[in-house]
Protein backbone atom coordinates (compact mmCIF):
# COMPACT_ATOMS: atom_id res chain seq x y z
CA UNK A 1 0.00 0.00 0.00
CA UNK A 2 2.68 2.63 0.65
CA UNK A 3 0.88 5.80 0.88
CA UNK A 4 -3.00 5.50 1.32
CA UNK A 5 -5.84 6.87 3.08
CA UNK A 6 -9.30 5.30 3.32
CA UNK A 7 -12.52 6.88 4.25
CA UNK A 8 -15.03 4.16 5.12
CA UNK A 9 -18.65 3.37 7.31
CA UNK A 10 -17.22 -0.26 8.09
CA UNK A 11 -14.90 -1.17 10.71
CA UNK A 12 -10.86 -2.02 10.49
CA UNK A 13 -9.02 -4.25 11.88
CA UNK A 14 -5.33 -3.86 13.52
CA UNK A 15 -4.01 -6.84 12.32
CA UNK A 16 -4.61 -6.59 9.37
CA UNK A 17 -3.41 -2.71 8.51
CA UNK A 18 -0.45 -3.31 10.20
CA UNK A 19 0.68 -6.46 8.34
CA UNK A 20 -0.32 -5.14 5.28
CA UNK A 21 2.34 -1.59 6.71
CA UNK A 22 5.05 -3.75 6.75
CA UNK A 23 4.84 -6.04 3.57
CA UNK A 24 8.16 -7.42 2.52
CA UNK A 25 9.70 -4.25 3.61
CA UNK A 26 12.93 -5.21 5.54
CA UNK A 27 14.00 -1.10 5.90
CA UNK A 28 11.45 -0.79 8.30
CA UNK A 29 12.71 -0.92 11.74
CA UNK A 30 9.96 1.19 13.90
CA UNK A 31 6.43 1.47 13.31
CA UNK A 32 4.00 3.55 14.55
CA UNK A 33 0.07 3.45 14.76
CA UNK A 34 -2.50 5.80 16.67
CA UNK A 35 -6.01 4.45 16.63
CA UNK A 36 -8.67 6.94 18.28
CA UNK A 37 -12.11 5.29 19.44
CA UNK A 38 -15.09 6.54 20.83
CA UNK A 39 -14.73 7.10 24.76
CA UNK A 40 -17.55 6.96 26.90
CA UNK A 41 -17.36 10.22 28.86
CA UNK A 42 -16.02 13.95 26.45
CA UNK A 43 -15.60 17.00 28.77
CA UNK A 44 -18.11 15.42 31.39
CA UNK A 45 -20.81 14.29 29.16
CA UNK A 46 -21.72 10.85 29.33
CA UNK A 47 -21.83 10.01 25.63
CA UNK A 48 -24.06 6.77 24.77
CA UNK A 49 -23.08 6.99 20.64
CA UNK A 50 -22.04 9.35 18.26
CA UNK A 51 -22.83 10.61 14.22
CA UNK A 52 -19.30 11.18 12.20
CA UNK A 53 -20.58 13.38 9.42
CA UNK A 54 -17.32 14.23 6.76
CA UNK A 55 -17.60 16.73 3.05
CA UNK A 56 -17.13 13.73 0.74
CA UNK A 57 -14.34 15.35 -1.72
CA UNK A 58 -12.92 17.66 0.23
CA UNK A 59 -12.19 14.72 2.97
CA UNK A 60 -9.64 12.78 0.72
CA UNK A 61 -7.83 15.63 -0.98
CA UNK A 62 -7.40 17.35 2.41
CA UNK A 63 -6.08 13.45 4.24
CA UNK A 64 -4.21 13.40 0.93
CA UNK A 65 -2.78 16.76 1.76
CA UNK A 66 -1.58 15.56 4.85
CA UNK A 67 -0.03 12.58 3.88
CA UNK A 68 2.36 14.46 1.06
CA UNK A 69 3.30 16.99 3.75
CA UNK A 70 4.71 13.84 6.33
CA UNK A 71 5.98 12.49 3.23
CA UNK A 72 8.29 15.57 2.79
CA UNK A 73 9.22 16.48 6.03
CA UNK A 74 9.97 12.76 7.27
CA UNK A 75 11.84 9.50 5.63
CA UNK A 76 8.69 7.85 5.27
CA UNK A 77 8.55 4.05 4.21
CA UNK A 78 4.74 3.78 4.37
CA UNK A 79 1.84 5.24 6.37
CA UNK A 80 -1.67 4.33 6.09
CA UNK A 81 -5.17 6.91 7.38
CA UNK A 82 -8.63 4.91 7.81
CA UNK A 83 -11.15 7.48 9.25
CA UNK A 84 -14.77 5.93 9.77
CA UNK A 85 -17.81 7.92 9.19
CA UNK A 86 -21.55 7.33 10.18
CA UNK A 87 -22.93 5.77 13.23
CA UNK A 88 -20.95 4.53 15.80
CA UNK A 89 -21.15 3.07 19.47
CA UNK A 90 -18.98 3.38 22.70
CA UNK A 91 -15.89 1.68 22.28
CA UNK A 92 -16.00 1.59 18.44
CA UNK A 93 -12.60 2.99 16.36
CA UNK A 94 -12.93 5.92 14.88
CA UNK A 95 -9.31 6.68 13.31
CA UNK A 96 -6.06 4.59 12.25
CA UNK A 97 -2.53 6.20 11.29
CA UNK A 98 0.37 3.83 11.04
CA UNK A 99 3.23 5.38 9.20
CA UNK A 100 6.59 2.86 8.99
CA UNK A 101 10.00 4.13 8.99
CA UNK A 102 13.61 2.81 8.86
CA UNK A 103 13.95 5.33 12.13
CA UNK A 104 11.35 5.79 14.97
CA UNK A 105 11.94 9.40 15.43
CA UNK A 106 10.56 9.64 12.04
CA UNK A 107 8.37 7.16 12.81
CA UNK A 108 6.70 9.23 15.81
CA UNK A 109 6.64 12.41 14.69
CA UNK A 110 5.18 11.66 11.33
CA UNK A 111 2.16 9.76 13.55
CA UNK A 112 1.52 12.63 15.85
CA UNK A 113 2.00 15.03 13.29
CA UNK A 114 -0.76 13.40 10.83
CA UNK A 115 -3.10 13.18 13.52
CA UNK A 116 -2.45 16.86 15.14
CA UNK A 117 -3.28 17.87 11.52
CA UNK A 118 -5.89 15.45 10.40
CA UNK A 119 -7.89 16.96 13.85
CA UNK A 120 -7.62 20.52 12.77
CA UNK A 121 -8.22 20.20 8.99
CA UNK A 122 -9.91 17.32 7.38
CA UNK A 123 -13.61 17.96 7.46
CA UNK A 124 -15.27 15.47 9.79
CA UNK A 125 -17.55 16.56 12.58
CA UNK A 126 -18.41 14.47 15.69
CA UNK A 127 -22.39 14.94 16.77
CA UNK A 128 -22.45 12.88 20.38
CA UNK A 129 -25.47 11.53 21.67
CA UNK A 130 -25.31 11.74 25.43
CA UNK A 131 -27.46 11.55 28.48
CA UNK A 132 -28.47 15.25 28.02
CA UNK A 133 -29.32 14.66 24.32
CA UNK A 134 -27.32 15.52 21.30
CA UNK A 135 -24.37 17.52 20.84
CA UNK A 136 -22.15 18.88 18.29
CA UNK A 137 -18.46 18.48 19.81
CA UNK A 138 -16.98 21.89 19.80
CA UNK A 139 -13.51 22.74 18.29
CA UNK A 140 -10.93 21.55 21.19
CA UNK A 141 -8.71 24.44 21.89
CA UNK A 142 -5.57 22.15 22.61
CA UNK A 143 -5.62 20.41 18.99
CA UNK A 144 -5.42 23.79 17.85
CA UNK A 145 -2.35 24.65 19.73
CA UNK A 146 -0.80 21.05 18.99
CA UNK A 147 -0.70 21.44 15.20
CA UNK A 148 0.73 25.15 15.50
CA UNK A 149 4.06 23.68 16.92
CA UNK A 150 5.13 21.84 13.41
CA UNK B 1 -24.11 28.34 -11.38
CA UNK B 2 -22.78 28.37 -8.35
CA UNK B 3 -23.23 25.59 -5.88
CA UNK B 4 -23.32 26.08 -1.94
CA UNK B 5 -23.29 23.45 0.75
CA UNK B 6 -23.44 24.50 4.29
CA UNK B 7 -22.45 21.27 6.39
CA UNK B 8 -22.83 19.87 9.91
CA UNK B 9 -23.94 21.74 13.09
CA UNK B 10 -24.20 25.20 10.06
CA UNK B 11 -26.53 22.99 8.11
CA UNK B 12 -28.99 22.80 10.98
CA UNK B 13 -28.31 26.32 12.08
CA UNK B 14 -29.68 27.86 8.72
CA UNK B 15 -32.17 24.69 8.12
CA UNK B 16 -30.33 24.69 4.90
CA UNK B 17 -27.84 22.01 3.28
CA UNK B 18 -27.45 22.78 -0.35
CA UNK B 19 -28.29 26.04 -2.87
CA UNK B 20 -27.49 27.07 -6.54
CA UNK B 21 -26.39 30.73 -7.08
CA UNK B 22 -26.29 32.52 -10.55
CA UNK B 23 -22.20 33.32 -10.50
CA UNK B 24 -23.17 36.90 -11.56
CA UNK B 25 -24.87 37.46 -8.68
CA UNK B 26 -21.45 37.07 -6.42
CA UNK B 27 -17.62 38.10 -7.53
CA UNK B 28 -16.08 36.68 -3.91
CA UNK B 29 -16.65 34.59 -0.76
CA UNK B 30 -17.29 37.86 0.83
CA UNK B 31 -20.03 38.86 -1.41
CA UNK B 32 -21.43 35.60 -1.64
CA UNK B 33 -22.23 35.84 2.25
CA UNK B 34 -23.38 39.24 1.41
CA UNK B 35 -26.32 37.65 -0.77
CA UNK B 36 -27.19 34.68 1.04
CA UNK B 37 -27.49 37.34 3.95
CA UNK B 38 -29.96 39.61 2.03
CA UNK B 39 -31.76 36.46 1.39
CA UNK B 40 -32.04 35.38 4.77
CA UNK B 41 -31.50 37.89 7.00
CA UNK B 42 -31.90 35.52 10.10
CA UNK B 43 -28.64 33.80 8.91
CA UNK B 44 -26.80 36.56 9.18
CA UNK B 45 -25.77 36.01 12.88
CA UNK B 46 -24.42 32.17 11.52
CA UNK B 47 -22.22 33.46 8.43
CA UNK B 48 -20.80 36.35 10.52
CA UNK B 49 -19.57 33.72 13.01
CA UNK B 50 -15.51 34.45 12.35
CA UNK B 51 -14.83 30.69 13.38
CA UNK B 52 -16.91 29.65 10.53
CA UNK B 53 -14.51 27.78 7.66
CA UNK B 54 -14.92 27.83 3.84
CA UNK B 55 -14.00 25.61 1.16
CA UNK B 56 -14.07 26.21 -2.41
CA UNK B 57 -13.55 23.36 -4.53
CA UNK B 58 -12.79 20.93 -1.93
CA UNK B 59 -9.53 22.96 -0.92
CA UNK B 60 -9.96 26.00 2.28
CA UNK B 61 -10.35 29.24 0.89
CA UNK B 62 -10.44 32.98 2.34
CA UNK B 63 -12.77 35.39 1.71
CA UNK B 64 -11.02 37.30 -0.87
CA UNK B 65 -11.39 34.28 -3.17
CA UNK B 66 -13.09 35.22 -6.54
CA UNK B 67 -15.62 32.96 -7.85
CA UNK B 68 -16.81 31.52 -11.00
CA UNK B 69 -19.56 29.43 -12.39
CA UNK B 70 -19.29 26.01 -11.48
CA UNK B 71 -17.48 26.07 -8.64
CA UNK B 72 -18.60 24.69 -5.06
CA UNK B 73 -18.74 26.57 -2.27
CA UNK B 74 -19.02 24.90 1.24
CA UNK B 75 -19.44 26.69 4.38
CA UNK B 76 -18.62 24.87 7.83
CA UNK B 77 -17.63 24.88 11.30
CA UNK B 78 -14.27 24.01 12.87
CA UNK B 79 -13.53 20.17 12.06
CA UNK B 80 -13.77 17.75 14.71
CA UNK B 81 -13.10 14.56 13.78
CA UNK B 82 -9.99 12.01 14.77
CA UNK C 1 -3.41 -6.92 31.54
CA UNK C 2 -3.52 -3.03 32.85
CA UNK C 3 0.29 -2.84 33.08
CA UNK C 4 2.46 -5.50 32.03
CA UNK C 5 6.10 -6.06 31.08
CA UNK C 6 7.41 -9.15 29.20
CA UNK C 7 10.96 -10.64 28.27
CA UNK C 8 10.67 -13.80 26.06
CA UNK C 9 11.92 -15.81 22.98
CA UNK C 10 8.56 -16.17 21.59
CA UNK C 11 6.74 -13.39 18.69
CA UNK C 12 4.30 -11.53 19.41
CA UNK C 13 0.96 -10.57 17.38
CA UNK C 14 0.11 -7.23 17.04
CA UNK C 15 -3.71 -7.90 16.45
CA UNK C 16 -3.30 -10.05 19.87
CA UNK C 17 -1.59 -7.27 21.82
CA UNK C 18 -3.84 -4.76 20.68
CA UNK C 19 -7.16 -6.17 21.74
CA UNK C 20 -5.56 -7.01 25.28
CA UNK C 21 -4.59 -3.18 25.69
CA UNK C 22 -8.18 -2.39 25.04
CA UNK C 23 -10.41 -5.02 26.46
CA UNK C 24 -13.37 -3.81 28.11
CA UNK C 25 -12.52 -0.94 28.65
CA UNK C 26 -14.71 2.04 27.37
CA UNK C 27 -12.62 5.43 28.74
CA UNK C 28 -10.26 4.78 26.16
CA UNK C 29 -9.89 6.93 23.33
CA UNK C 30 -6.30 6.73 22.21
CA UNK C 31 -4.26 4.02 21.35
CA UNK C 32 -0.82 4.61 20.52
CA UNK C 33 1.94 1.30 19.71
CA UNK C 34 5.22 0.77 18.29
CA UNK C 35 6.78 -2.08 17.12
CA UNK C 36 10.96 -2.28 16.63
CA UNK C 37 11.83 -4.38 13.95
CA UNK C 38 15.19 -6.00 12.81
CA UNK C 39 15.87 -3.99 9.64
CA UNK C 40 18.35 -5.28 6.78
CA UNK C 41 21.07 -2.06 6.90
CA UNK C 42 22.24 -0.56 10.26
CA UNK C 43 25.25 2.23 9.98
CA UNK C 44 25.61 0.93 6.17
CA UNK C 45 26.21 -2.82 7.68
CA UNK C 46 24.64 -5.49 5.66
CA UNK C 47 22.65 -7.61 8.18
CA UNK C 48 21.45 -11.23 7.98
CA UNK C 49 20.53 -11.73 11.76
CA UNK C 50 21.11 -10.68 15.11
CA UNK C 51 21.18 -12.01 18.72
CA UNK C 52 19.73 -10.13 21.31
CA UNK C 53 21.46 -10.89 24.92
CA UNK C 54 19.57 -9.60 27.93
CA UNK C 55 20.36 -9.39 31.79
CA UNK C 56 17.59 -11.79 33.45
CA UNK C 57 15.92 -10.34 36.42
CA UNK C 58 17.78 -6.41 35.61
CA UNK C 59 16.14 -6.27 32.48
CA UNK C 60 12.48 -7.05 34.39
CA UNK C 61 13.15 -4.46 36.92
CA UNK C 62 14.28 -1.98 34.64
CA UNK C 63 11.36 -2.39 32.36
CA UNK C 64 8.91 -2.13 35.61
CA UNK C 65 10.81 0.92 36.76
CA UNK C 66 10.49 2.84 33.30
CA UNK C 67 6.64 1.89 33.27
CA UNK C 68 6.16 3.20 36.94
CA UNK C 69 7.51 5.98 35.82
CA UNK C 70 5.45 6.80 32.92
CA UNK C 71 2.48 6.22 35.01
CA UNK C 72 3.35 8.87 37.63
CA UNK C 73 3.71 11.44 34.18
CA UNK C 74 0.56 10.49 32.42
CA UNK C 75 -2.72 9.69 32.68
CA UNK C 76 -2.52 6.64 31.21
CA UNK C 77 -4.97 3.54 31.20
CA UNK C 78 -2.74 0.74 30.36
CA UNK C 79 0.70 0.13 29.33
CA UNK C 80 2.29 -3.18 28.05
CA UNK C 81 6.00 -4.06 26.76
CA UNK C 82 6.97 -7.03 25.27
CA UNK C 83 10.88 -7.65 24.28
CA UNK C 84 12.30 -10.63 22.41
CA UNK C 85 15.39 -11.98 23.04
CA UNK C 86 17.58 -15.03 21.55
CA UNK C 87 18.26 -14.99 17.72
CA UNK C 88 16.42 -12.97 15.53
CA UNK C 89 15.90 -12.54 11.57
CA UNK C 90 15.64 -9.34 9.41
CA UNK C 91 11.89 -8.76 9.35
CA UNK C 92 11.11 -10.37 12.69
CA UNK C 93 9.61 -8.27 15.06
CA UNK C 94 11.86 -6.62 18.38
CA UNK C 95 9.97 -4.64 20.35
CA UNK C 96 6.30 -3.95 21.07
CA UNK C 97 5.26 -0.54 23.61
CA UNK C 98 0.88 -0.32 23.68
CA UNK C 99 -0.20 2.80 25.54
CA UNK C 100 -4.08 3.45 25.87
CA UNK C 101 -5.40 6.87 27.46
CA UNK C 102 -8.34 9.27 27.33
CA UNK C 103 -6.00 11.69 25.93
CA UNK C 104 -3.84 11.36 22.50
CA UNK C 105 -1.17 13.31 24.11
CA UNK C 106 -0.63 11.30 27.19
CA UNK C 107 -0.46 8.01 25.08
CA UNK C 108 1.59 9.38 22.05
CA UNK C 109 4.33 10.86 24.89
CA UNK C 110 4.29 7.87 27.15
CA UNK C 111 5.27 5.78 23.96
CA UNK C 112 8.22 7.84 23.23
CA UNK C 113 9.05 8.24 26.54
CA UNK C 114 9.00 4.10 27.15
CA UNK C 115 10.95 3.53 24.01
CA UNK C 116 13.05 6.32 24.55
CA UNK C 117 14.24 4.78 28.13
CA UNK C 118 14.11 1.13 27.20
CA UNK C 119 17.01 1.83 24.58
CA UNK C 120 19.07 3.63 26.87
CA UNK C 121 18.33 2.00 30.56
CA UNK C 122 16.98 -1.52 29.91
CA UNK C 123 19.76 -4.23 29.56
CA UNK C 124 19.63 -5.90 26.11
CA UNK C 125 22.44 -5.84 23.33
CA UNK C 126 22.33 -6.57 20.22
CA UNK C 127 24.84 -8.69 18.14
CA UNK C 128 24.72 -8.56 13.88
CA UNK C 129 25.35 -11.02 11.95
CA UNK C 130 26.73 -9.05 9.23
CA UNK C 131 27.82 -10.09 5.64
CA UNK C 132 31.01 -8.61 7.43
CA UNK C 133 30.88 -10.80 10.22
CA UNK C 134 29.40 -10.34 13.78
CA UNK C 135 29.18 -6.97 15.48
CA UNK C 136 28.17 -5.88 18.69
CA UNK C 137 25.70 -2.72 18.21
CA UNK C 138 27.19 0.42 20.00
CA UNK C 139 25.41 2.79 21.93
CA UNK C 140 22.91 5.12 19.88
CA UNK C 141 24.15 8.75 20.45
CA UNK C 142 20.74 9.79 19.24
CA UNK C 143 18.82 7.53 21.47
CA UNK C 144 20.77 8.61 24.50
CA UNK C 145 19.98 12.78 23.37
CA UNK C 146 16.61 11.41 23.08
CA UNK C 147 16.36 10.55 26.60
CA UNK C 148 17.44 13.51 28.23
CA UNK C 149 14.40 15.54 26.96
CA UNK C 150 12.16 13.67 29.48
CA UNK D 1 30.92 -14.24 48.31
CA UNK D 2 30.17 -11.40 45.52
CA UNK D 3 29.41 -12.68 42.36
CA UNK D 4 30.61 -10.80 39.80
CA UNK D 5 29.02 -10.99 36.48
CA UNK D 6 30.56 -9.59 32.70
CA UNK D 7 28.07 -9.07 29.84
CA UNK D 8 27.61 -9.11 26.23
CA UNK D 9 30.85 -7.83 24.78
CA UNK D 10 32.71 -7.13 27.94
CA UNK D 11 31.82 -10.83 28.67
CA UNK D 12 34.06 -11.58 25.37
CA UNK D 13 36.91 -8.81 26.04
CA UNK D 14 37.59 -10.26 28.88
CA UNK D 15 36.77 -14.23 28.10
CA UNK D 16 34.96 -14.66 31.28
CA UNK D 17 31.27 -14.54 32.18
CA UNK D 18 31.55 -15.19 35.82
CA UNK D 19 33.30 -15.61 39.04
CA UNK D 20 33.06 -15.07 42.70
CA UNK D 21 34.83 -13.01 45.08
CA UNK D 22 35.23 -13.14 48.78
CA UNK D 23 33.56 -10.13 50.42
CA UNK D 24 35.92 -9.03 52.66
CA UNK D 25 38.24 -8.51 49.59
CA UNK D 26 36.47 -5.16 48.84
CA UNK D 27 34.15 -3.11 50.09
CA UNK D 28 33.11 -0.99 46.95
CA UNK D 29 32.71 -1.04 43.46
CA UNK D 30 35.96 0.75 42.86
CA UNK D 31 37.87 -1.79 44.71
CA UNK D 32 36.52 -4.51 43.12
CA UNK D 33 38.13 -3.36 39.84
CA UNK D 34 40.66 -3.02 41.51
CA UNK D 35 41.14 -6.35 42.61
CA UNK D 36 39.82 -8.13 39.30
CA UNK D 37 42.58 -5.69 37.79
CA UNK D 38 45.41 -7.01 40.11
CA UNK D 39 44.22 -10.42 39.46
CA UNK D 40 43.77 -10.11 35.68
CA UNK D 41 46.47 -7.20 34.01
CA UNK D 42 44.69 -6.96 30.90
CA UNK D 43 41.16 -6.42 32.33
CA UNK D 44 42.56 -3.10 32.94
CA UNK D 45 41.96 -1.42 29.27
CA UNK D 46 38.42 -3.21 29.67
CA UNK D 47 37.24 -2.53 32.84
CA UNK D 48 38.30 0.94 32.88
CA UNK D 49 36.32 2.33 29.95
CA UNK D 50 34.59 5.27 30.98
CA UNK D 51 31.23 3.64 29.16
CA UNK D 52 31.23 0.83 30.92
CA UNK D 53 27.84 0.45 33.50
CA UNK D 54 27.81 -1.41 36.67
CA UNK D 55 24.80 -2.59 38.26
CA UNK D 56 24.58 -4.14 42.20
CA UNK D 57 21.63 -6.56 42.30
CA UNK D 58 19.81 -5.91 39.42
CA UNK D 59 19.68 -1.52 40.25
CA UNK D 60 21.97 0.71 37.86
CA UNK D 61 25.10 1.24 40.88
CA UNK D 62 27.85 4.33 41.27
CA UNK D 63 31.47 3.65 41.74
CA UNK D 64 31.09 4.36 45.34
CA UNK D 65 28.50 1.62 46.30
CA UNK D 66 29.85 -0.12 49.49
CA UNK D 67 29.46 -4.27 48.88
CA UNK D 68 28.68 -6.96 51.32
CA UNK D 69 28.31 -10.41 51.11
CA UNK D 70 25.64 -12.00 48.77
CA UNK D 71 25.73 -8.64 46.38
CA UNK D 72 25.64 -9.64 42.64
CA UNK D 73 27.92 -7.17 40.39
CA UNK D 74 27.20 -7.05 36.64
CA UNK D 75 29.73 -4.97 34.70
CA UNK D 76 28.28 -4.12 30.96
CA UNK D 77 28.49 -1.96 28.07
CA UNK D 78 26.23 0.96 26.91
CA UNK D 79 23.21 -1.05 26.06
CA UNK D 80 21.59 -1.81 22.50
CA UNK D 81 18.14 -2.59 23.30
CA UNK D 82 14.54 -1.96 21.41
Amino acid sequence: MSFSIAVQTQDFDIGHEYAELVAGDTAVGAVVFFVGRVRDMNHARDVKSMSLEHYPGMTENILQNILDEAKARWELIAAHIVHRVGELQVGDQIVFVGVTSAHREHAFQAAEFLMDFLKTQAPFWKKELTTQGSVWVEENVKDVDASKRW
Amino acid sequence: MIRVLFLAQLREQLGAAELQVVAEDVVSIATLKQYLVAGHPHWEQFLSNSKLLVAVNHQYAKADVALKTGDEVAFFPPVTGG
